[in-house]
């Protein structure tokens, strides 16, 4: 599974991207989000507040229940402000 | 009227000239009664900022607007939809994004350009940071509650 | 934001330039976050026309335009707003009129141009005639319904 | 009193302007509407539905029940079909 990061989501994870394997039991994005924040400090400083951050599978945004099953790029990142 | 072409999406690091962009759709065409285009500029927040740095997703960013700029066509009788978003360094005074719609009546041309820049603004993964006049960085700009509730009066 | 430059009004037979237009207001300036332009242009309904000529009253066109354009920079924080009206034998495929508006964000370019365009339609003198493909003279074109409820949206 | 016409209205008229000497008894838009009717076939075929004319005095549109004490210049014509 590969995961990217934006903007400060990004910055605090402290990389851009990065392949993992998840666990069996990881079955929707909010699943993915808690256990990512197991994963270390950085982990937990980008994810301390979840409801902030925004998932696409993809490229599609995706809510929190969302199930991951055949996903192959799950982005993170913050709100978007383009425009 | 005849259909719309496909929405035009384009994603790029230059500048864009909104005169050779209607000139592109307009050229030898008679059935256009509107164009409407809206150019969203970089401003440097009463002199505080040097540059913004846009940074986007690849490949997202394209298929995102593109669904975008589809509801707009299928919702609006369009016979040009434009989208341009540019990412990197801007500085102020200089051109973000561009959406550019024609039609028979002006309308459509109106409308159609709001919506596409209220998704735009909600739904486009593209993010902005500040590049401050000291040369620090700045923050990353925060989404704004007023863009959703925008976006939320095109529903129903 | 700093208070708009006095609007822009001509009445003009020749055409005009939109890039022009953008550059004469945006250039040296960084306070402009939204530029929408809005062209209206000579149709020729299903290749039956080959001409509108377009009637005003002189002195009235200008000074019912500034009127119009003056509400909308009271209701709306513009930078700017220019305001450009056409008459005489005008072909398909050329411009009529152009509204250009200028602000810091852009609910208030978008909802300006709209309104100064819904009250051209309704309160400014010119009329337009129609010049048929056979060379004949056709009818004056007769204001719709629907314009008159798109400027009526804006009270209150 | 300058009376000054557009579009169909001029046509009709085959005016496109014309000073006249008003009666002292049109005191409105409305009187002065209903007395030019009086005036020939041609201003008949302008002014035979009122209603539908639109008049400015002095470059200021006004309503048929306006008065006319003070102008100077008297737009008719019909609804606008500018933009």
């Amino acid at each position: 599974m590969k995961l990217v990061y934006f903007a400060w989501v990004r910055e605090r994870i402290g990389k851009a991207e990065e392949e993992i394997a998840l666990p069996a039991e990881i079955g929707t994005v909010g699943d993915l989000l808690s256990w990512l924040q197991t994963r270390g400090a950085t982990y937990e400083a980008a994810l301390q507040h979840p409801e902030t951050i925004r998932v696409a599978i993809d490229h599609e945004h995706v809510e929190h229940h969302a199930p991951l099953s055949g996903a192959s790029e799950i982005a993170l990142f913050p709100p978007m402000t383009g425009g | 009227m005849s259909r719309p072409a496909a929405p035009q999406v384009r994603i790029q690091k230059g500048d864009f000239d909104i005169a050779a962009e209607i000139a592109a759709l307009s050229t030898g065409r008679t059935d256009i009664g509107a164009v409407v285009t809206f150019s969203g500029i970089c401003r440097d927040d009463g002199g505080r900022l040097s540059a913004l740095e846009l940074e986007h997703y690849p490949g997202m960013a394209e298929a995102e607007i593109e669904r975008i700029a589809r509801q707009a066509t299928d919702r609006w009788p369009l016979t040009h939809l434009t989208v341009i978003h540019r990412f990197g360094v801007i500085t102020p005074g200089e051109n973000i994004v561009l959406v550019l719609t024609a039609s028979t009546h002006r309308e459509a041309a109106f409308d159609a350009a709001a919506f596409v820049m209220d998704f735009l603004k909600t739904r486009a993964p593209f993010w902005k940071k500040e590049h401050l006049k000291d040369g620090s960085k700045g923050n990353w700009i925060e989404a704004r509650e007023t863009d959703d509730a925008s976006a939320r009066r095109w529903r129903g």
